[in-house]
């Protein structure tokens, strides 16, 4: 059955004839929309899809806000919709998307992402977290500490990379799973950053217990998978959609302002930095445009490393340009924030905020790498670590 | 604004591969650099096969006047190209240019469909270096009869038909009625010439210059984008596939990661003013009301893109990129000089000031 | 002009050995962390010991007035070791500012042997931010009593005796007559207050205020540039350590070339700024009329470098640079106000234009 | 015998009193002064010097300035001054020292560098000009290609490195030559430059014959031997000794002349530019004081990296500010110029050859491989080529 654009308008207008978002009970309706294929129209149907074209998921958004419709908490679990979901649907079994894939959409499942290990940093495979099975077909017990994971305070499952055969090259030896951090040996530690919140957490597993029916995809094949994954991640960065969107639009509106704080060189770093911020909007869109006709691309590390630069530096000249108020801060106090907002806050948290576009989700010198390998073909570096056991590799 | 195309069409990626052809074939980078010995011979034969015989010449000109019809964005295509051979042919001058001055004249039209044809080149009588947003300079006529000088104008050396401003309006001059001196030039390219008119005979073809004159500037500027990113690509793409080839310390060069970093910025740097010039083209293309941004912002990230590809490329290729011999140094003095022509980012940059509402300090 | 001194002299070496042993005993990065959740226990004790026991605090004032006599190159090797360790105590403020601002006047060598000898610390009440060619700030003397607000001031939580504009003159106000209110401030290490006198008493303690003021101010910005040279070092040093020890893909990052090309070029930086600050702070010594230049180069070359090598060793730490318990934000944030106080780079570039006859567009 | 400043002022004095430059042929008085120990203090008795500090020797140089002594050539003859003559010294034999400093020194014999090739570039040690030896102690016979040969066409004599054992790793198979460029197997051609200059040479070499005695070093130390000449070279570029010297001089003047053309964008660059420029002075004088005190240092290759970036970036901003002036050139015809003057001609020229900056005399990028490694004590690269015959290497 495939139906064009025209129809699908349709049923969503019949969907919102027969479920009132008015009078329907929130997870009901959510629950109900996901069971229509309404949710993200381009999985398949059964897990909350038609099949249908990803572009086409816009206009459906737009009719269900325009009716009222609630939210499936998107703000709190982006982890969960970009990350896990295209993961579990591309390697999962139809169990696991049975399983998952719903209460995932609908936000009744909060996601968080266990990659990151203090000891690997850039080098995600050479993690050390280890997972034992007892024996053929049997639970996964696994130790080891995880970092920088947003959100394992409010989540409920985890995507989780961990060493299944320490014996084997470090690539090799990584199995995919997905966690459940209600578990007891699942312990979630704030960890503050330079802003004096703490975004992130530190989290220790302990012996914790993973059935052997949430391991994603085979084992030893948890390197191709938390790939598929982290491209997933870094497609949702940089660029954005509209002309002084982002931090432009915040240094700007400053600049408008406070005529009395105008100088002449800091005139020529912002109109150079509002042409980089249009230039990099019209890049996007057009990667956009390539990835919508299917032309591939590892542009969206360029977007991201292009992104951190423009934040980094319209966040240190916004200080500057303020001068005397750019010297005071608004809060030291440690929380745990249940939504960053990159441009939020004050001037002075922008600016170190911004520090960390171009270390999270790949640093720019990781994704310097891949843009130069993957996208010039230029020659990889001589490998030291390729062929040798994880174990015996120099830590 | 926001669903502009910024790809090419099949329709434009035809035209691409045509016109790369004809180039490979025929723009031939020993008679490029010839040219800065004073040997001018690959000009005219190149811009006969361009402009006439393929009807690049002809380009923006309506169907009715015997041209194309195409859009800017086509022309950007062929900027492009144009870029990537550094080829020394007018038609961002004549087929661009000043074929956008006539346009939408009525006292243009017989000159327009001859410069469609490409049965005659014409030039406006400007610096190169002139923004769209500048000062108009002028010639006088005291009597009828145009004087004055204008200097550093390109296409003049090519050109039959001079268009040239005076008492408001633009006299198109033929050539031999003027002064046209060759100067030597940082590019030699688009080698530039003095025009001096010392009572010549011109016939009023546009009554108001400044309309026309800064329209066509201002597109000029937004296509000068497209020959630039032209430039940047063949720096980039000359460069990485040298420094896979070429091999220091038993190594290739290409391999070497702070190298492979500086290519993968230079490659962001491209992609994006391929974004930028696409931009432009589309926004002229279409007669959008953003087209003053969109040109001032691809003459201000674009031109200094360029220049900094040809700099890249001649610092990565060592010595060799230092020589006479290899081509490197024509894309480094064409990439230079473009981005002072039609005024340099600064200038550009002063510009979108102004239209996008970031007061300079009073 | 060119044959100034701008290496260490041996009395400069063991200064500094001494200062960075107390320093390194009584400056745990955890306690100036602990500042930026209001614990400053640590600022008392430490500027006890360098102030009034090490005698830091009269390194400046003449010996007949309790001083150590030395020069502003002394000073200079002090402040790199305290912003090597982003130390939080009012040396720059109280011993260098305030104690210029005093120390030509016959009314305040009273309060210059208190502050020399470390009983008494003084704050000159103006914004951190502002630049020696700025306009100054100043309250009002309706009846003899002081009333009016300065915002943002170093070294005033520190203080006991406040250094008032008021009248064309300079007022030593005890700290006990205004209300100091703390700010929350970008750099917990030099916190600032805002300082609000409500009819306050004061003495006259120099007459031309302008004169005085500005000179202290050009001589902190001199000597400021020595600080932020410390706090580059600090960077480049901590992050080379740590990219030799950091292994990834099997190698030591610091191997990597690209890193390596990175920070070649900080260290060419922070030699850069070395020779900068040591230029300021001989020229400073020496009485020379080059001191204008001189501070304006220092700041605006050195305060953007140490913002450069503070945001580096945060990226290159990677993650563990991201963190409240790695001492890099200390650096981050110090470098970022330092960058801002005695006035932007951008604004001692402005104010060198002039001083150099390279003349602003009129 | 040692002498003091004092004494070596009176030296200067009794022999310029003795040698009257109004009435001493040329060549008498340059010869005279050599053996006089006045020509380069620093070198030892019996080689034109006294052995005294280096540093002495500008003082000595003013008082022959000012008594209008005759110059030796200095501009014709850097190479022979600069990077020959202290290396002969190092190295050299008693023979080789008194036959080829005097001449040199007087400049009656222009020296030129045959170090690069074609196939080498930064790689200098894979060069592949082969030198064989005729029996024990017999005659070398020289065969290869040399490019960037400055002055070739004017040299007497020149310093040459060529492999001598192609079945050695690279760099122990170099051995260093001191080659007669009158010898008929030598041809010199002019390289033309993106200038339009041919500043620069080619140097074919077809059965050159060198003496066992024009060896320089054992055989197989070449490598050693040329690193110390490099070394020479660097420390003589980079740092301008007074205020405005050089490039930022020429640029600021052409801003202060044309006060039509300023803008706030090009002000600030200018500015900027004027600071670096200036910062960059003091920086070059530091490193002489710590060189004068002795204290070792790689300073040397920051300073020329900075030159050249500076250099670049004013010579490209004068061309924006010219504008339409910008876009005209003097000159394209091929000339030979005897004298390199980086400042000189027109605003195009020196654009253009600020490019070779970063290039001639070790490119930035190898510059800062040897900073990143000798002063901060960074990893070398992963060697694919060290211990592998000459012969064996990827080329």
């Amino acid at each position: 059955m495939s139906i064009d654009e025209h129809g699908l308008r349709r049923r969503v207008e019949e969907f919102l004839a027969a479920h009132d978002p008015a009078t329907t009970e929130r997870l009901e309706f959510l629950r109900a929309r996901y069971d229509a294929g309404l949710a993200w129209v381009n999985y398949p149907e059964g897990h909350g899809g038609l099949g249908l074209p990803r572009a086409w998921q816009p206009a459906v958004d737009a009719m269900f806000d325009a009716a009222g419709a609630p939210d499936n908490n998107r703000g709190a679990n982006g982890i969960g919709l970009g990350m896990a979901a295209p993961t579990i649907l591309r390697f999962g079994t139809d169990e696991q998307k049975q399983r998952f894939l719903r209460p995932l959409w609908t936000g009744e499942e909060v996601w968080c992402q266990l990659f990151s290990e203090p000891g690997a940093g850039s080098d995600l495979a050479a993690l050390g977290t280890r997972a034992v099975q007892e024996g053929d077909g049997g639970d996964w017990i696994v130790n080891g500490q995880k970092v920088w994971t947003s959100g394992a305070h409010n989540a409920r499952l985890a995507i989780l990379v961990a060493r299944t055969d320490p014996d084997l090259p470090k690539h090799q030896g990584i199995t995919y799973f997905l966690c459940d951090m209600t578990d007891p040996g699942v312990e979630v530690r704030p960890l503050r950053q330079i802003t004096g919140e703490a975004e992130f957490n530190e989290v220790f597993l302990t012996d914790v217990r993973i059935p052997d029916a949430q391991r994603l995809g085979e084992v030893g094949q948890g390197w191709a998978v938390a790939n598929a994954t982290l491209s997933n991640e870094r497609v949702s960065i940089g660029g954005n959609a509209v002309r002084e969107g982002g931090m432009i639009g915040v240094v700007a509106q400053t600049w408008r302002d406070h005529p009395e704080l105008r100088t002449p060189e800091l005139h020529d770093r912002l109109v150079r930095l509002w042409v980089e911020a249009e230039v990099s909007r019209l890049t996007g869109q057009r990667v956009r445009q390539k990835l919508a006709q299917g032309q591939p691309g590892a542009e969206g590390a360029a977007l991201k490393v292009t992104f951190a630069r423009i934040a980094q530096q319209l966040s240190g000249l916004e200080l500057e340009l303020l001068g005397e108020d750019g010297l005071r801060y608004s809060d030291w106090t440690m929380v745990r924030p249940d939504h960053v907002d990159f441009t939020g806050r004050d001037a002075g948290y922008r600016y170190l905020r911004a520090k960390g576009n171009s270390i999270e989700g790949g640093t720019s010198e990781i994704l310097r790498n891949i843009m130069a390998e993957r996208v010039l073909g230029l020659p990889s570096e001589p490998r030291v670590d390729k062929d040798v056991p994880w174990k015996d590799l120099a830590k | 604004m926001s669903d502009v195309n910024l790809l090419y069409t099949e329709v434009e990626d035809d035209l691409r591969a045509t016109v790369r052809k004809l180039l490979t074939d025929r723009c031939d980078p020993a008679r490029v650099t010839a040219l800065y010995d004073g040997d001018r011979s690959i000009v005219d034969g190149l811009w006969r096969a361009l402009g006439a015989e393929l009807g690049l010449a002809g380009l923006l000109v309506a169907e009715e006047h015997g041209g194309a019809g195409a859009s800017a964005r086509e022309a950007a295509v062929v900027l492009e190209e144009l870029g990537r051979a550094a080829a020394p042919v007018p038609f961002l001058t004549s087929a661009v240019i000043a074929t956008l001055v006539l346009r939408d004249s009525e006292d243009g039209t017989g000159l327009l469909g001859e410069l469609a044809s490409g049965e005659r080149t014409a030039a406006l009588a400007v610096p190169l270096s002139l923004a769209p947003h500048a000062a108009l300079p002028a010639v006088s006529v005291p009597d009828g009869r145009l004087t004055g000088t204008v200097t550093s104008v390109a296409g003049a050396i090519e050109a039959d038909v001079l268009l040239v401003l005076a008492d408001g309006a633009v006299y198109a001059v033929p050539a031999a009625e003027a002064v046209v001196t060759p100067v030597i030039s940082l590019d030699m390219t688009r080698q530039l010439a003095d025009v001096r008119l010392d009572g010549a005979v011109g016939t009023r073809v546009v009554a108001d210059a400044e309309t026309a004159v800064r329209d066509a500037l201002a597109a000029g500027a937004a296509l000068l984008a497209s020959e630039q990113v032209g430039v940047a690509q063949w720096c980039l793409e000359t460069t990485v596939a040298y420094l896979k080839e070429r091999k220091q310390f038993g190594r290739a060069v290409g391999g070497f990661q702070a190298l492979k970093h500086r290519l993968a910025d230079l490659a962001t740097g491209v992609e994006s003013a391929t974004a930028a010039a696409r931009y432009a083209a589309a926004t002229l293309a279409a007669g959008d009301d953003d087209l003053l941004v969109a040109s001032s912002v691809a003459q201000a990230y674009v031109s200094d893109l360029a220049v900094f590809a040809a700099e890249e490329a001649v610092q990565l290729h060592g010595g060799i990129g230092m020589t006479w011999e290899h081509p490197a140094h024509l894309y480094l003095k064409r990439a230079k000089a473009d981005q002072i022509a039609l005024g340099t980012a600064g200038a550009h940059r002063a510009r979108l000031a102004e239209l996008v509402d970031l007061p300079a300090p009073q």
